[in-house]
């Protein structure tokens, strides 16, 4: 059976069943699932969609349709009262509700249309009332509030600006800090690791170092890499690296060419 | 204050704001009762009932508007550039018809009854002032609820929501009835062909 | 057409085009003669006229417009008043009080005593008119100096300026010096902020 149904546009899979059904002139609690099923799958197949949300929409219907051809081949299953359920059931309920929303929205836009011919006015009200504004009732507006009040007020938030202030470091100049000092680093380092044949990175950091300072000490381990006399380790991200020296009888130093300016 | 003289005034308001009015801030603005209010506003609908009167006074739940009547309007398209009337799509058409019914409604329920995804249809309705968000349901993921606005009740002719247009009773009853025998129902002739799969 | 029709038909019409028509334009839209043109007119204003009506009908020289009558203007302003709540708020009392005991000042001082824009504040107290504009400073940019009002003094019970309880002087020479040194302090930890490190 050919159907030409392929240039009707379809609100969704509802829509398309529905259209099937009634053009198949089956009732709506008695539908022929392999015909319509059929009819449905063909529909799909010569869908001129790319869109795969619309597209998706179709195929879920259609699984659903061809879950319900399986179920109907299987013995019925008996439900507590004892009644054999259709495997259509649900999907009927489906179909109607659907049909009574179609249905009623086309009862809606003959309403709308009626309800076209009625006109309503733009305000015109002058402009003058518009502008209008109340006098402002001091009395109401100033309420309870007094000279000491807002004397208060005024205080109270100029100590409250006062405490934003830190009493301490507001009165410091201007301080600048020294960049870190690259020789001392490095000499820092060389006697640490002369005196230790293995360390963890974090041991050469003096103190808590800023992100400079790290950097710098950084920059001196891969430098000592790179020249063959330490080699690191770490087990795993984020550990610390284990620093060893490769030999311990050679005194620790880098070449003339290694420099950080 | 007389039934006569609040009957004016209501008119003369109603006449000026153009845009609806609230029965209470009718009543707010002239001092008077409910009861007193609406036996004005009797008054003024008997008068626009009248054949000599192209005006008609509208209701819309607890709102008054005036309004041109019906038959005037060839004549005013004449004259009155009518504001472009948007044309819902039947797509749009069934979501509104889902939310009028049902309302409040999410969007969840929407698709659910449609079958298809309703963000374009919402977004539409939103646009046009027709559906607005009415609060959130009381479930997972709080999810927004839709319901009908006052212009929806305008563009589409309805005093109230139980003014809605209804299903034919008839048709209805009929439906229930053949859904209920279809449950007992059995029918052979749909499993006799073979099943066969391809997408 | 009939009389009584073409009243309503020019009442729909004069209530929707809200601005005048002239008869001319009517007798062409309706397609009928003057005389039958002004036969319906003077209907409409005999109903106009009856006590019922809140409208009228104003003839300027060949034009036609409705109006609402005169006796509805009081209420008018009840329906587009916006309920103003004349309140003052936190920050508008500490703006106010700014004002009042630093004036003249400009927004920039106030909004550094503040530490929060005051734009709002400095609107509403301008709108209850109890702060004024009283100047420019004489300062790049020119900025505005605001000062309280007549009015500022009338509604706080204050003769006069010199009037105001004043803030102990030391108060306000520490928090001055306080100020300044906060300002240098932000300048330069902003210029810290940059780490220059080039290897």
């Amino acid at each position: 059976m050919s159907i030409v149904v392929r240039l009707q546009v379809f609100e969704g899979p509802l829509d398309l069943l529905l259209h099937l059904i009634d053009k198949n002139k089956v009732d709506i609690y008695d539908i022929p699932i392999v015909e319509i099923t059929e009819q449905y799958m063909d529909y799909i197949r010569n869908m001129e969609t790319e869109d795969m949300n619309i597209m998706s929409e179709f195929l879920v219907m259609a699984a659903t349709l061809i879950d319900i051809k399986c179920k109907m081949l299987l013995p019925k299953t008996v439900n507590d009262e004892g009644e054999e359920e259709d495997p259509r059931a649900e999907l009927v309920q489906k179909l109607l509700e659907y049909k009574v929303y179609k249905y009623m929205s086309y009862e809606l836009k003959d309403r709308q249309v009626d309800a076209a011919r009625a006109i309503f006015k733009q305000p015109t009200i002058p402009k003058e009332i518009l502008d209008y504004k109340e006098p402002v009732d001091y009395e109401k507006l100033v309420g309870d509030m007094t000279l000491k009040k807002l004397n208060e007020i005024f205080r109270s938030m100029v100590k409250r600006q006062e405490d934003k202030i830190d009493p301490i470091r507001s009165k410091f100049g201007n301080v600048k800090k020294d960049e870190v000092p690259l020789e001392a680093k490095q000499k820092h380092i060389f006697t640490y690791l002369s005196m230790h044949s293995k360390c963890s990175f974090r041991q050469l950091l003096e103190r808590q170092g800023s992100k400079l300072e790290i950097i710098v000490s950084f920059l001196v381990v891969l430098e000592l890499i790179k020249v063959g006399q330490v080699k690191i380790e770490q087990d795993n991200l984020f550990d610390d690296i284990i620093i060893t020296r490769t030999n311990e009888n050679m005194p620790i130093g880098l070449d003339a060419d290694f420099a950080i300016v | 204050m007389e039934t006569v003289k609040l009957a004016s005034l209501v008119e003369a308001l109603l006449f000026a704001q153009g845009n609806s009015i609230s029965i209470d801030k009718l009543c707010e603005i002239f001092e008077v009762g409910k009861k007193e209010l609406k036996a004005a506003v009797a008054l003024l609908k008997e008068k626009y009932d009248k054949e000599d009167s192209g005006i008609e006074l509208v209701e819309l739940e607890n709102n008054l508007q005036l309004a041109t009547k019906a038959f005037a309007y060839d004549y005013l398209t004449k004259l009155v550039k009518n504001a472009p009337r948007y044309v819902l799509s039947d797509s749009v058409l069934e979501t509104l018809s889902i939310v009028a019914y049902k309302q409040p409604v999410t969007r969840a329920e929407i698709e659910k009854i449609r079958g298809v995804s309703c963000d374009h249809a919402i977004n539409k309705l939103l646009e046009y002032e027709l559906i607005e968000e009415v609060g959130r349901l009381d479930a997972p993921g709080k999810p927004l609820l839709f319901g009908t606005t006052e212009q929806f009740l305008r563009s589409f002719g309805v005093k109230s929501l139980t003014d809605l247009p209804q299903m034919n009773p008839e048709i209805i009853e009929e439906f229930k009835e053949q859904a209920a025998s279809e449950a007992t129902e059995i029918k052979e002739d749909s499993m006799n062909s073979d099943i066969n799969v391809d997408i």
